[in-house]
C-alpha cells in the first residue's frame, strides 16, 4: 500500500486516494505519424525492473495529475513532480543518480 | 520412467517408499540444444512437452531461474474454463481445457482436473446480455456453455445469496466442464514427462543475456554459463519485459501484481467455481477445503510479488456480499503474483524481431487455464517457425494493425 | 489426567466460575481461562482429529501456534469453525465442539485412513486415482474432499449477525507485542518523544516473561511489568491496545492491526472485530519466540506437549497436563518445566536430555530436587492411543533400541525456540541462520524497505533471537533507539533493570530422535500435526526430487495448515536439508505471508455490507420511483427505474404500456443520471474539437449537437448532446455511467497534454435534476406550466433555452432520444422532485406516464439510435455504426483519428450496422450471431455478424433488432440466419435500422 | 414552487457521535488564477473571508472559502444567494479566464459532532485524525466515495459529498457512529 505525495496540494496520502495512470512522458503521435510510432505510443512500454517514471492522479483529492519516480523492485518512491513537463526535473534526476547510480530510463539518465 | 499407479504405491509401501525414483533429473546444461525454452513454468514445460510429443524434438533444455513451477503456475487460483467470447480465445482455451480432460493419463501424473463447473454470475442487465452473447458464440465455437437462470444458480451453489440487496443474481453463464486442477501438479507432471523424454530441466539457472548475430539468436548467457541453441522460446510471464530487453526488443506489456487468498479449510460447501465480475471476486473450494479467492490487480508496475491490501478488502467484501457465510470464515493466507498484461489483455504467442526467437507471454490473470493449449500452440510455432491456427491471431503484429482480441467486451462498459 | 490444581493461575479468577459446553457436555472453568486451559482442567486432553489420518489430537501449545485444538464455535448466525482453543477466552455460555470426525471425537470412522497410513504417503494422490478417467471427479475426489476440510461450513443461509469496522491510525512507531521486550522498546521510543502505538494479541501484558518467576531490579518480574504498563499508560503520546494482533506488514509502513473486541464478550453491543489500518513510521516487532517440537515416534499422541506450554498452563491457569510428566529436551529451558511440575507437587519421572553433556546449572538444580536426568538419551517411541501411556527410552546416538519404558501421562518436549519472524518477513525482511542457537533470526542488515528506501522494521528481544531476559531488555531498548533515530529524533537514555541469568549450557540441534531412527520410527514422527506430515514424508519428497523448499512444502503440505507451519517449518527444513546433504541456510525458508494468524473475513470487509456494501447513487426523484413500484436496474453506481409495473402487470407488459403511452401522448423519464460537464474558456471549442469526432467549435450558442467521443485507440467510448450555452461555455452531456469517466478523461488531456490551453471543466451532473418530457403532448404540458416560450418557432429541434418554467429555474433542451416531440428539462436538484410532481399534475389530463430505462431502450431502437454499451462494446469504431456523418472530415486531428487509419480499422470487411427484422415477427435472442457457411481453421462455425440490440416493439407489433453484419449496408433485403441457444434458428431480413418514423416527422413538429 | 430540498432533509443519527443532515448550502466551484489580486478581491467580496492558503478553509457561519486545488476554490454562501454570487463573480472578473459554477445542489452536507467525532471520521477516511485541526480542509475518500471535510468547532466536523451519495454517506457515518464502537484513542 503505497504512500504518495501530491505535489499540487501537498497531501501525503495512501494509494487509495490516487489512481495510477501508467508510464510517463509518452509522446503523442497523431495523424500523419507512422504505424510503428503510433504503436509505440499506445502500446510499447518500458516496464522496467528498477527506476520507473509514471503518472498518477490525486483522484480522491485535489484531482490533479502528477508524475512519480519509483522503483518497481522495492517500491521506493524517489519523488513526485509536476505533470506539466516533458522530462523529470533536475532535482528528481539528482535523487535518482544518488540512489541508483547509473540509472537510465528511456532516453533519460 | 516407472509408472505411477495404486499398485506401485502399494508395492512401495512394503518397503517404506524407499524405491521411488526422482520425478525429474537434475542435469548440468549441455553446450548446445536444438531448442532452449526459458522459463520452467506451466507454459514453458508444456511447450517443451508438446515439442517432444507432437514434433519429436527432444534435444531441449528448459532453463529456470528459480524452481520449476514457482512463478504464476504455483500462485494462481487454479480455475480452468474456456467460455471466452472471441473466436481465437475460445479456440485456444478450449483446446487447453480439452487437453486437461486427459492430462492426468497423458502425463501419468494426477493433476486432479476436476470439471466441477464454472459459473460467471450475471448481476446487471448488461451482464445478462453479455453472457447470452457469449453463450451464443460458444455454441458456434464448439464450447459447451449455457445461460442459466437465478434459480438454477442457487441450486448449483446453495451458499450463494441470489437476492442480495445490492446486486441480485439475475442468472449466469455456466460451463459444466470447466473446473479446477492442482496447479503444482500440472507443472510437476509436465516436468516429469519432459525429463523422461530426455529433456534437461535446469533449475537455479538464470538467463542473463541473449546472444544473437545477424538477426538470429545463437544462444543464451546464464548463471551456469553460455548455452547455444538453434531456436529460443521465451516463456517467462512477468519477466518477459526483462528478457525481451536482453534480446533487444520491447513488448506491449506491463507487469503488475495480482493477488489471491485462501480461507481456512472447512468441510465441502461449494462444488462449483463462481466468478462475480460486477463485484470483482471469484471463489472455489479446494479439495483441502480452503475457499480459494481471487482478487484484482494493482494499477501500477510492480515486481515484488506483493500487492496492496485494499484489493484484498474489495474482493472479500464482494464475496461476503455474494456468499454471506464467508463472513464467518477466516483468511489464512494471501499472496501475490506478477502478471504481464498486454494492451488488449489477451496473450501473445508469436514471433519476435529475432527470426528464431519466439515468445509466449502476456497471459495476464488467465494463464493457468491455458497451459496445455498455450504449450501446444507454442510448440507448433517453434517447431514450424510459423504460427498454426491456434496461435495465428495472437501475434504481436496485431497491435500495429489495430486488430485486438478484446475479452472485456462481454463485461463491457455501462450504458 | 489433566486437572485443575488447588492453587495458582496468575490469569484466572477463581471467584468467578464460568459455565461452558464442549461437544454438548456442560463444563466449568474460571474467568481468565482460555478454552484450552478450561478443557484441560476438565481432563479433556483430546481436542480434535488430524486432517489426513484423523488421528486423535490433544492440545500441544498455549498460544497462537496451536495446530490441533481447533473448534466449531457458537451457533446459528454466529457459528464459526476453526476457532483456536488456546486463544479463545472463556465466557459464560460458550459453546464449542471438536472438528473433523464422524460420528464423534471419541470414535471417528475416518481413522481408517490412519490404518492405511503406509499407503498414503506424501503426494500419494499424484500417483493414484488415475483410472478410469472419470473416476477422479465422480468417485475419488468427493471422498478426498469429505475426508479433508476441518471445521463445519457455516449454514448456507447464514448472514453474520455481528458487525465489523475499520480504523485508520497513524503513529511514529508501532510496537507489535506487549511482552517485556515490547514494553521496554515502547518506553524507550515514547520517552524519546515519538508517538507510539503498542499492541498485544493477548488480553494480558507481559507475555511469557512472568511465567518463570525471577526478579528484575530486585522486584518480581510481574511487578516490573505492571509498573512499566502503568508508566506507559500515563504517557500522552502512547496508545496501548490488548487483544490486538499485528496481522500483516505491507509496503510503506502499512500495518494491519486485528483487534478482537467482542470475541470474549459477545453479548455486549458494538463491533466484533476492528481492523486497524495503521501507517507506521517505524515498526518494532517484539513478537517473541515459539518453541519447537522434537521429532520422535508418537510425538502427536494427546498428552505430548511443548514444554513451555505445559508450564504456561501451570503458571497462568493453575492447570496440570498430567500427573507424571516426562520432559524431553535438547536445551536448558525445558528444565524449567520439570521444576514447575515438581513445584506443584506432581511427578517428573525423568528428564531425557539428548545432549551427551547434558544441561547447565539448571540441571544441577533439577537433580537437587531429586529429578532423574538421562543425558544423551532420546525417546524411541511414545505409547498410547488417545492419551500418552508411556515413553520408551533409547540412546540419542543410536537407532532406537529401547532401554527402558517409563509410564507417564504427559510428555513435555522442547527442541529449542524459534523467533517469530513473520512480521519482519512479510514485506521482504531477510533472515540469517544462527548456527549457535539453531534458528533463523532477522538479518538486521537486510530489513524490509519503506517508501524512502530505508528499513522500517526493527526486531526486538526474542523475536530478534535474543532469548535471555536481561539481554533481551537491552536489545529492546536498542530497537527503540534505532527506530527513534530512523525517524530523525534523538533517543533518550533509559536505565535498564538488572537481571541475573544463570549460565546455560548450549542447545544441541536435534532434528530426529533418535538420530539413526529407521523408517518405521520416522513414519510415526510428526512434523506438521494438523496436516499429518511426518519426517518420512519430507524425506520422500527429497528423494523424488522435490528439492526446493517450496516443492517440498507443496508436495507434502508441510506448513500449509491453519498454523502455517509455526511449529513445523524449521524442523521440516532441517529434515529436508539433512536429506539433501546441505546446510539449512542453503535450503532457505518458504515465504512468510500475511496474516500472522487467520483473521476474519468479516473484519476484512469492515462496514461494507448490506445497504452500504457499495455506494448506491440516487436521483432527487428516487423516493418517488420507490413509492411507485419501480423495478430498478443498476447502471454503474446509479440505480435507475427499469419500468413501473402496475397491479398485476408483468415488467414486460409495463414496458410495452409505457412505450405506447409515450408515443400516444406523454411520457416522463428521470434523466438526471446523464452526465453534465461544463467546459469553459477561450480554448473550449478547440478542446472539444479534439475530444469529439464532430466539429464542436462551429456550434452556435443556444444550439445542440449530438457528438461522439473515441478513445485514442479509436474505439467509440461515449456519446451525448453538446450544448453551447454561450460563446465560451459548453455543456457536454455524457452517458449515465460516463460522467466521472469522461470528466477524468478531459482533465487528463488538459493537465497532461494541452496544459497551455485555457479551459476549465466542472462536473455539474448532480447540480441538475433532468426530466425527459416526451410525446406528442409534451409541448402542451410545458406550455401549461408556462413561463418559457417552447413553441416550434421559439425553440426549434436541437435548440436550447432557459427561464422560469412554472416557477422553476429551468434549462430546456429540445432534443429527442425517442423520436417524438420531446424536451429535456433541467432544474437545480433541490427542485427536482417538485418539478417531477408538477409535471405529473399538469400532465394528468394527458395521461402522463413515467417510463423506465427499458422503454427508453426500445424507443431508441425503434428509431435506430445507437446505445453506448449495446451497439458498442469497446471494439467498435463510429464507422462500423454508419456514423460517418458525425466524423468531421475537416479536422486535422481528434482523439482516435490516427487509430482509425490503421489497417484493420480501415478495412472495408468490418461488420456494419443494419436493422434486422425476423421473417415471422419473433424476437431474435439477445447476443445471437449470424452464421455463414463452413468452419474456420480451428473448427469453429464461421460467423458474419451479430445482434447488438433486440426487442419486441409494441409500436410496430413485432420483433426488431439492430446488428452488425459483414458488408451489411450492401445487403438490404437479404435474409440471414441467427441460430439461438434455444435450438431454433431465427431468419431475419436485413433492413434499415430506422424502424419508426424514418422521415423524423414526429420529432420535428 | 415548493421549498428547495436537500437530499435527506432532517436525517439524524445518535451513537458515539451525532450525525445530521446540514441542509442546503450555497456552493460555487471557482476555478481561476488564485494568485491574481482581482480574483482574491472578488472572492473576498462574495464570501467575506480572506483567501485561504494551501488546504486551508476559512468559514464563518454559512459563508467561506475552501482551498480545493492550486486553481480551485470552493466558495460558500447561503443557499439562496448562490446564483447571485455567481453573477457577482462573473461581473467582477469579466474578461478574465475563470469558471464559477453553482454546484450547491450537487452536494450533500452533514455534520458529525461529539466527543468521538474524530474517531467516526477516522474509521472511514485514510487521514490522520490525530493531528487534524480547525482551519484545514481535507479532500479525500470516506469509505468508498470522494468527500471533503473540515472542522466547524471543537469535535465538530462538516462533511461534504455528492448529493447522489447522500444516503450512502449518512449510512456509513451512522454505522461508524454505532453505539459501543468507541475506539478511545482521541
Amino acid at each position: 500500500m503505497l504512500i504518495l505525495e501530491c505535489p499540487y496540494c501537498g497531501v501525503k496520502g495512501e494509494e487509495t486516494e490516487f489512481h495510477g495512470g501508467g508510464e510517463a512522458h509518452l509522446k503523442r503521435f497523431g495523424p500523419g505519424s507512422s504505424d510503428a510510432d503510433f504503436e509505440t505510443y499506445l502500446f510499447m512500454r518500458e516496464n522496467p525492473k528498477g527506476v520507473h517514471l509514471e503518472r498518477w492522479r490525486h483522484v480522491n483529492g485535489c484531482g490533479k495529475w502528477f508524475h512519480v519516480a519509483r522503483c518497481t523492485m522495492t517500491l521506493e518512491v524517489f519523488g513526485s513532480y509536476s505533470a506539466q513537463t516533458l522530462e523529470p526535473p533536475k532535482e528528481i534526476k539528482d535523487i535518482l543518480s544518488a540512489k541508483r547510480p547509473g540509472w537510465s530510463w528511456r532516453n533519460f539518465s | 520412467m516407472r509408472r505411477y499407479s495404486a499398485f506401485a504405491v502399494a508395492r512401495e509401501a512394503a518397503r517404506f517408499h524407499s524405491g521411488w525414483e526422482r520425478a525429474w533429473r537434475s542435469p548440468q546444461p549441455k553446450k548446445k540444444y536444438d531448442v532452449i525454452i526459458v522459463g520452467a513454468g506451466g507454459h514453458g514445460l508444456a511447450t517443451a512437452f508438446y515439442l517432444g510429443k507432437n514434433f519429436g524434438i527432444t534435444n531441449v533444455a528448459i532453463l529456470e531461474k528459480g524452481w520449476l513451477g514457482g512463478g504464476n503456475t504455483g500462485r494462481n487460483t487454479t480455475i480452468i474454463r474456456s467460455n471466452y467470447l472471441q473466436d481465437p480465445s475460445a479456440a485456444l482455451y478450449e483446446k487447453a481445457r480439452s487437453l486437461y480432460e486427459t492430462l492426468s493419463q497423458d502425463l501419468n501424473y494426477n493433476v486432479m482436473f476436476s470439471p466441477r463447473g464454472v459459473i460467471m454470475l450475471a448481476q446487471t442487465e448488461h451482464e445478462v446480455r453479455g453472457y447470452k452473447r457469449t453463450a451464443h458464440a460458444n455454441m458456434l465455437q464448439g464450447v459447451q456453455t449455457e445461460y442459466i437462470n437465478a434459480a438454477r444458480v442457487k441450486e448449483l451453489v446453495p451458499i450463494i445469496d441470489t437476492n442480495g440487496p445490492r446486486y441480485p443474481v439475475l442468472g449466469g453463464l455456466y460451463q459444466a466442464r470447466g473446473g479446477t486442477a492442482r496447479h503444482d501438479a500440472v507443472a510437476w507432471g509436465y516436468a516429469r514427462a519432459c525429463s523422461d523424454m530426455g529433456m534437461d530441466i535446469i533449475q537455479q539457472c538464470e538467463v542473463t543475456g541473449v546472444r544473437s548475430s545477424g538477426g538470429k539468436v545463437t544462444g543464451v548467457e546464464t548463471s551456469k554459463g553460455a548455452i547455444d541453441c538453434d531456436k529460443l522460446g521465451l516463456v517467462v510471464a512477468g519477466n518477459s519485459g526483462a528478457l525481451a530487453n536482453m534480446a533487444g526488443f520491447r513488448l506491449p506489456m506491463e507487469s503488475v501484481a495480482l493477488q489471491a487468498l485462501v480461507s481456512e479449510p472447512i468441510k465441502p460447501c461449494m462444488d462449483v467455481v463462481v466468478m462475480a465480475n460486477t463485484v470483482h471476486g471469484y471463489m472455489s473450494q479446494s479439495d483441502k477445503g480452503e475457499m480459494v479467492i481471487g482478487g484484482g490487480t494493482d494499477g501500477y508496475n510492480n515486481y515484488t510479488q506483493r500487492g496492496s491490501f485494499h484489493h484484498i478488502e474489495e474482493t472479500v467484501r464482494a464475496l461476503v456480499e455474494t456468499f454471506p457465510m464467508v463472513s464467518r470464515l477466516k483468511m489464512l493466507r494471501q499472496w501475490g503474483g506478477i502478471v504481464d498484461v498486454t494492451g488488449d489483455r489477451s496473450p501473445v504467442i508469436g514471433k519476435t524481431p529475432l527470426g528464431n526467437c519466439f515468445i509466449n507471454a502476456g497471459w495476464g490473470t488467465g494463464g493457468f487455464k491455458a497451459i496445455p493449449g498455450g504449450g501446444w500452440a507454442t510448440a507448433e510455432l517453434i517447431a514450424k517457425g510459423e504460427p498454426g491456427p491456434l496461435s495465428a491471431e495472437f501475434g504481436m503484429e496485431r497491435f500495429i494493425e489495430g486488430r485486438f482480441i478484446d475479452e472485456s467486451v462481454a463485461a463491457g462498459v455501462a450504458h | 489426567m489433566s486437572t485443575r490444581l488447588a492453587k495458582g493461575g496468575a490469569r484466572i479468577d477463581r471467584s468467578k466460575p464460568v459455565t461452558f459446553s464442549f461437544n454438548g457436555k456442560s463444563l466449568k472453568g474460571f474467568e481468565g481461562d482460555t478454552l484450552a486451559s478450561a478443557l484441560l482442567a476438565n481432563d479433556q486432553m483430546m481436542m480434535g482429529r488430524s486432517f489426513k489420518y484423523h488421528r486423535p489430537r490433544g492440545v500441544v501449545a498455549s498460544g497462537a501456534e496451536e495446530p490441533n485444538a481447533l473448534m466449531n464455535m457458537g451457533e446459528g448466525s454466529k457459528f464459526e469453525p476453526n476457532q483456536r482453543a488456546t486463544t479463545t477466552e472463556l465466557f459464560e455460555g460458550l459453546k464449542a465442539g471438536s472438528q473433523n470426525h464422524w460420528p464423534s471425537l471419541e470414535f471417528d470412522v475416518g481413522v481408517v485412513n490412519n490404518a492405511l497410513a503406509r499407503f498414503l504417503p506424501a503426494g500419494f494422490y499424484y500417483k493414484t486415482f488415475l483410472f478410469p478417467r472419470f473416476a477422479w471427479k465422480h468417485i475419488y475426489e468427493p471422498i478426498v474432499r469429505q475426508s479433508a476440510g476441518l471445521g463445519r461450513a457455516p449454514d448456507k443461509e447464514t448472514r453474520d449477525a455481528d458487525t465489523y469496522e475499520h480504523f485508520y491510525f497513524f503513529a511514529d512507531i508501532v510496537v507489535i507485542g506487549g511482552g517485556l521486550a515490547g514494553l521496554q522498546a515502547a518506553k524507550t521510543a515514547a520517552l524519546s518523544g515519538a508517538k507510539v502505538l503498542l499492541m498485544e494479541q493477548d488480553p494480558h501484558w507481559g507475555g511469557r516473561a512472568s511465567v518463570d518467576g525471577g526478579e528484575l531490579d530486585g522486584a518480581p518480574v510481574a511487578d516490573y511489568i505492571a509498573a512499566l504498563v502503568a508508566e506507559l499508560e500515563g504517557m500522552e503520546n502512547v496508545t496501548l491496545r490488548t487483544r490486538m494482533m499485528g496481522a500483516g506488514v505491507y509496503d510503506h509502513g502499512y500495518l494491519l492491526g486485528y483487534e478482537r473486541l467482542r470475541d470474549h464478550a459477545p453479548k455486549v453491543a458494538g463491533p466484533r472485530h476492528r481492523l486497524w489500518r495503521i501507517r507506521a513510521g517505524q515498526i518494532i516487532t517484539a513478537t517473541g519466540a515459539i518453541e519447537r517440537p522434537l521429532s520422535f515416534a508418537g510425538n502427536d499422541i494427546p498428552g505430548v506437549m511443548l514444554a513451555g506450554a505445559l508450564r504456561d498452563y501451570i503458571a497462568d491457569y493453575g492447570v496440570s497436563a498430567g500427573d507424571r510428566v516426562v520432559v524431553v529436551t535438547n536445551n536448558d529451558d525445558a528444565y524449567k518445566t520439570a521444576l514447575a511440575v515438581k513445584a506443584v507437587g506432581l511427578d517428573v519421572p525423568v528428564i531425557i536430555d539428548a545432549r551427551a553433556a547434558g544441561g547447565g546449572a539448571i540441571a544441577d538444580e533439577a537433580r537437587a530436587q531429586g529429578i532423574r536426568i538421562e543425558n544423551g538419551k532420546a525417546i524411541a517411541k511414545v505409547t498410547g492411543g488417545k492419551r500418552v501411556k508411556s515413553v520408551k527410552i533409547c540412546a540419542q546416538a543410536g537407532e532406537g533400541g529401547v532401554l527402558e519404558e517409563i509410564a507417564c501421562d504427559a510428555v513435555a518436549m522442547s527442541g529449542g525456540w524459534s523467533p517469530v519472524v513473520h512480521l519482519w518477513s512479510h514485506c521482504g525482511g531477510k533472515l540469517v541462520w544462527d548456527e549457535e542457537h539453531a534458528m533463523f533470526r532477522p538479518d538486521e542488515t537486510r530489513p524490509p524497505l519503506g517508501a524512502s528506501g530505508e528499513g522500517f522494521v526493527v526486531p526486538a528481544g526474542a523475536a530478534n533471537g535474543v532469548m535471555d531476559m536481561g539481554v533481551g531488555l537491552a536489545d529492546a531498548d536498542h530497537a527503540g533507539r534505532k527506530a527513534v533515530e530512523a525517524l530523525g529524533l534523538t533517543p533518550v537514555d533509559v536505565s535498564l533493570p538488572m537481571f541475573d541469568q544463570a549460565a546455560e549450557a548450549p542447545l544441541e540441534p536435534v532434528w530426529m530422535m533418535p538420530q539413526g531412527a529407521g523408517p518405521k520410527l520416522r513414519m510415526k514422527a510428526w512434523l506438521d500435526y494438523q496436516n499429518d506430515v511426518k519426517v518420512s514424508d519430507v524425506q520422500l519428497a527429497a528423494r523424488e526430487g522435490y528439492e526446493s523448499v517450496e516443492h517440498t512444502k507443496r508436495y507434502t503440505t508441510l506448513g500449509m495448515a491453519t498454523d502455517q507451519g509455526k511449529l513445523s517449518n524449521i524442523n521440516g527444513l532441517a529434515v529436508l536439508s539433512e536429506s539433501l546433504g546441505q546446510a539449512i541456510p542453503d535450503t532457505g525458508t518458504t515465504t512468510f505471508r500475511p496474516p500472522y494468524t487467520p483473521i476474519s473475513m468479516g473484519a476484512i470487509g469492515g462496514e461494507a455490507r448490506g445497504e452500504v456494501f457499495q455506494p448506491l447513487r440516487r436521483t432527487p426523484m428516487h423516493a418517488w420511483h420507490e413509492a411507485h413500484n419501480a423495478t430498478f436496474e443498476p447502471v454503474g453506481q446509479w440505480r435507475r427505474p427499469y419500468a413501473y409495473p402496475r397491479g398485476e402487470e408483468s415488467v414486460h407488459e409495463a414496458v410495452n404500456r409505457e412505450i405506447l403511452a409515450t408515443r400516444a401522448s406523454l411520457g416522463l423519464l428521470d434523466a438526471s443520471t446523464l452526465g453534465k460537464l461544463i467546459v469553459k474558456g477561450p480554448d473550449a471549442g478547440k478542446f472539444l474539437d479534439m475530444l469529439y469526432t464532430n466539429m464542436m467549435s462551429s456550434l452556435k450558442p443556444g444550439k445542440c449537437r449530438y457528438g461522439l467521443m473515441c478513445s485514442e485507440n479509436g474505439f467509440l467510448s461515449d456519446d451525448g448532446v453538446v450544448v453551447r450555452l454561450d460563446e465560451e461555455t459548453f455543456l457536454c452531456h455524457t452517458t449515465t455511467g460516463g460522467a466521472e469517466r469522461i470528466h477524468g478523461h478531459m482533465e487528463e488531456w488538459l493537465q497532461t497534454e494541452w496544459w497551455d490551453w485555457q479551459v476549465y471543466v466542472t462536473n455539474a451532473t448532480e447540480q441538475w435534476a433532468q426530466i425527459g418530457v416526451v410525446g406528442p403532448n409534451s409541448r402542451k404540458v410545458l406550455e401549461k406550466l408556462g413561463g418559457v416560450d417552447v413553441s416550434k418557432e421559439a425553440l426549434g429541434f436541437m435548440e436550447y433555452t432557459s427561464g422560469k418554467l412554472g416557477g422553476f429555474d429551468a434549462r430546456i433542451f429540445r432534443i429527442s432520444f425517442a423520436g417524438e416531440l420531446s424536451y429535456e428539462i433541467a432544474v437545480p436538484a433541490s427542485q427536482g422532485a417538485a418539478l417531477w410532481d408538477a409535471l405529473f399534475e399538469a400532465g394528468a389530463e394527458y395521461d402522463a406516464t413515467p417510463y423506465g430505462t427499458e422503454a427508453m431502450h426500445v424507443m431508441r431502437a425503434e428509431k435506430g439510435f445507437i446505445m453506448i454499451g449495446d451497439e458498442t462494446d469497446g471494439t467498435i469504431i463510429p464507422q462500423d455504426l454508419g456514423l460517418h456523418w458525425a466524423i468531421s472530415k475537416k479536422k486535422e486531428d481528434f482523439l482516435g483519428k490516427r487509430a482509425q487509419e490503421r489497417e484493420f480499422m480501415a478495412n472495408p470487411e468490418r461488420w456494419q450496422l443494419v436493422g434486422l427484422e425476423t421473417v415471422d415477427g419473433s424476437v431474435i435472442p439477445d447476443g445471437a450471431y449470424a452464421v455463414s457457411e463452413g468452419t474456420n481453421a480451428n473448427g469453429q462455425r464461421n460467423v458474419e455478424g451479430r445482434v447488438t440490440s433486440t426487442y419486441y416493439s409494441p409500436t410496430l407489433g413485432k420483433g426488431i433488432a439492430m446488428g452488425l453484419l459483414h458488408k451489411g449496408p450492401d445487403r438490404m433485403g437479404e435474409t440471414v440466419e441467427f441460430p439461438g441457444t434455444d435450438g431454433k434458428s431465427y431468419s431475419a431480413k436485413v433492413v434499415s435500422a430506422v424502424f419508426y418514423d424514418p422521415e423524423g416527422e414526429k420529432q420535428n413538429v | 414552487m415548493s421549498e428547495a430540498r436537500s437530499a435527506l432533509p432532517n436525517a439524524k443519527f445518535d451513537g458515539i457521535a451525532h450525525v445530521e443532515d446540514a441542509g442546503l448550502r450555497g456552493m460555487i466551484s471557482f476555478r481561476g488564477d488564485l494568485s491574481a489580486s482581482k480574483v482574491k478581491a472578488a472572492l473576498k467580496a462574495v464570501s467575506g473571508v480572506e483567501m485561504p492558503s494551501q488546504r486551508g478553509c476559512n468559514v464563518t457561519g454559512e459563508s467561506g472559502l475552501a482551498w480545493m486545488s492550486p486553481d480551485e476554490i470552493l466558495v460558500m454562501v447561503p443557499h439562496a444567494e448562490a446564483a447571485a454570487a455567481v453573477e457577482k463573480l462573473s461581473k467582477a472578473l469579466k474578461g478574465q479566464h475563470f469558471m464559477a459554477e453553482n454546484v450547491s445542489d450537487a452536494r450533500a452536507v452533514f455534520t458529525v459532532a461529539g466527543k468521538h467525532a474524530r474517531e467516526v471520521i477516522g474509521k472511514l477516511a485514510p487521514v490522520d485524525m490525530g493531528t487534524f485541526q480547525t482551519g484545514e480542509i481535507r479532500r479525500t475518500r470516506i469509505a468508498q466515495v470522494a468527500a471533503a471535510f473540515w472542522m466547524h468547532g471543537p469535535d465538530a466536523f462538516t462533511v461534504v459529498c455528492f448529493r447522489s451519495g447522500a444516503q450512502y454517506m449518512f449510512d456509513v457515518l451512522s454505522v461508524a457512529a454505532q453505539s459501543g464502537s468507541e475506539v478511545g484513542v482521541y
